[in-house]
């Protein structure tokens, strides 16, 4: 029988190593696994490469992470926030490599990576300081940029409901990059707020199939639905 | 002369989306263009966090933070709105879905090229978002900006001075005292507030602008 | 008021016009779009060049577009059946051209031009006659073959529920291609087997969001279910 | 020699299927693999047009035409099983979420090719569907199908003279005499049917074959 249900948040990130590349899942707060960042804090480990469209907000999730000091690199869309102090701080003081990416491009690199694409011609970013360095061609008169995929060893991304196999649904805007973190790591996390029975998620709505998906932990949700962004 | 309130502004950009029309309102000023969209248009408000069909904000205490906006504000959806993850979001702009974006600008030149994530300035910490992927991913890419700077300064240039955010994108302008629309033919005169002449409008801006005999007051 | 809902299939294809480029949705029988191809070949219109997995099965669907002598090109990934008998006969008599493509690299394609891409380094036909004359390049070790998005003036497909503003759900796997197909044409029309009001279908599990689809029309779905492939 | 049945080599490929293994059997002689995973085993089945957790045959008179696989038989879905899109199907493969696929070949070389979707014979129409893409996505790829053909020649190739599916892709072969490792070593024979020698499956295939110590009997 397979069972993907680990015990806890500290079980599932037991084998992060130092040095991982690792995609968060997360729009601001929204689908911020906080309870699995908590764990890769408390494992210890660092020189993390940091997948996630912002820096961090606040004190809580990748926020935390940065101030703990175990983020070497992080790629993302929108590193500076009202909220994102910490992350400023690390990269004032050069403690933190920076890859901007446009959103857009952002999710479409990790959506190759999961679909195996070798590269891929984007229009996003043409022209700009953002496409420096980087090939570019004209298809039927539009100009792209070549962009690669972005793959990681871990993705930690949270969920509404999962079942033993990994099969997930999300919740309302929290979905934003789960889906398709999860197809782009090598191990796929997910913590969700109910653990639910093999057949209980109706196979027309499963959002992301189980193959995509290694382990699930349940955390109880109380607090991040009334948690202010 | 009467410039344009934020409010008339949004108010000005409303008049200019139809019935029908799928559109993203940038983070800012743009989102206040959503209050002023008649009730009985049936308009498609996208936002790329994942939601189509967003509904106005909760009322105070009603709000779900798994349920907000690119901006991050809590908001609502509407009967017929649904969700989706990022890579569909993104699909939906750069694949011309997308019939209008509304964002803001440091500078727009009069080609269309829009500067809007970026000062340049040492020590900056830049951001881009999705800026890039809606300037150039909507059939049509609208600005909302205040004419001049601070300082006086125009910020409908000849050639944008800061970092570009897409090359010959945007087509049309609204300011707080004029409607402009950009692009190949250069910049031309759609409308400007009372009390404003087209020679003094060249003179602020400093730009060539083509003008139609009777532009309209806004 | 938007209303995408129209009254028939033949009000719903009444613009497409000689020459045009369909999509259409189905994997042999599931998920074809029968009433729509049908109202098509009412109109008379030729000169098709048609987007589909097959090259049509017995005498229905894409099968009856080309025994009526109005497809000029397929690009499809699996002409050669048991019952592809009216492809098979205007291929030999070189009345069709084929354009044959790897199942999973006409999906990407599709799914390419659908999001706006400008070309694709896939794997899939690397060093096979169908990746013959077409640029290659290795990218970290891995051979891959670049490809270009297929795009078409119209999508015919079919799903189980739509409403006036287009959003779609599918039933079990005639899913397959209609999403993808969705997004990649400029016109898509969606046949149902139910419209139902706005807000009938939950949020969450909207397959296609209506931004995707211009038409939906209601058929009768009786028949389909109980037809042998 | 006693040459395995299709049953049999059915069982003998469902014998390296671990539990937990995400799984596509093609169209034809490896569809007969599922009849052969233990029940007690939880494997997961996909099929390429749309389909995770397939389940057996319906019974009679219980089909549903819109629940097929890539055969276009009717199958059943099991608890835990899911839909989704052409494109999300193939990501699966081609993104290497797939641990293993069976697939019936013409003709795989010793270095792994694989042929198995074109006799290149004129006028034959070609036919391609997933092949391709299961060849090349799959982390491993085994491939099921006689050693000879009718005509006696060895289907188990110095370099395939068909057209090719992909290169270098193939693992394992499983034949009704014996199984083979194959790729960039070479092949290696692995088990052999009772009353087969080294020298005369050598002699059968004309190629050259790895052969360990005690090869098992099948």
């Amino acid at each position: 029988m397979i069972d993907k249900i680990v015990e806890s948040a500290a079980a599932a990130v037991a084998d992060i190593q130092d040095g991982a590349s690792v995609m968060i899942g997360g729009f601001g707060t929204a689908g911020m696994p906080d309870q699995l960042i908590d764990a890769l804090i408390d494992r210890g480990v660092g020189d993390l490469t940091i997948i996630n469209n912002n820096a961090g907000n606040g004190e809580t999730g990748v926020a935390a992470l940065i101030k703990a000091g175990r983020v070497k690199k992080i790629i993302c869309s929108f590193p500076r926030q009202s909220d994102s102090h910490h992350f400023d701080a690390a990269y004032r003081a050069g403690q933190i490599e920076l890859e901007l990416v446009p959103q857009g491009n952002l999710a479409a690199r990790i959506q190759a990576a999961g679909a195996g694409l070798g590269a891929i011609f984007t229009p996003t970013g043409f022209g700009t300081l953002l496409a420096e360095g980087k090939e570019t061609r004209t298809i039927d008169g539009v100009d792209y940029v070549l962009e690669y995929p972005i793959k990681a060893d871990f993705a930690l991304i949270k969920a509404q409901s999962g079942d033993r196999w990994g099969n997930l649904i999300y919740r309302k805007t929290a979905r934003n990059f789960g889906p398709i973190m999860a197809m782009a790591a090598t191990t796929t996390i997910a913590q969700v707020s109910h653990v639910v029975d093999l057949g209980a998620i109706d196979p027309e709505i499963v959002v992301t199939p189980g193959i995509f998906v290694q382990r699930v932990v349940q955390i109880a949700s109380t607090t991040n639905h009334a948690l202010a962004a | 002369m009467n410039r344009m309130t934020r409010d008339q502004m949004a108010a000005r950009v409303a008049k200019d989306i139809p019935e029908g029309a799928y559109v993203n309102l940038g983070i800012g000023l743009p989102t206040k263009v959503a209050n002023y969209l008649p009730v009985e248009r049936d308009i498609f408000l996208q936002s790329e966090n994942g939601l189509l069909g967003m509904g106005p904000a909760p009322a105070p205490g009603e709000e779900d933070w798994e349920l907000i906006n690119a901006g991050k504000q809590a908001v609502t959806l509407l009967a017929g709105g649904c969700f989706f993850h990022h890579a569909d979001s993104f699909a939906m702009m750069r694949g011309g879905h997308l019939d209008i974006c509304v964002l803001g600008a440091f500078q727009v030149s009069v080609g269309g090229d829009l500067a809007n994530w970026h000062t340049g300035e040492p020590g900056a910490i830049p951001a881009v978002g999705g800026a890039m992927d809606l300037a150039i991913g909507a059939k049509q890419t609208f600005v909302m900006m205040d004419l001049l700077t601070k300082q006086g300064e125009s910020k409908l240039v000849e050639a944008c001075t800061y970092p570009l955010t897409g090359l010959g994108c945007v087509s049309r302008v609204y300011t707080d005292v004029a409607v402009f629309d950009v692009g190949a033919q250069g910049a031309s005169v759609i409308e400007m507030v009372d009390g404003l002449s087209i020679e003094e409008l060249r003179r602020l801006t400093g730009v060539p602008l083509a003008y139609a005999a009777q532009p309209q007051v806004a």
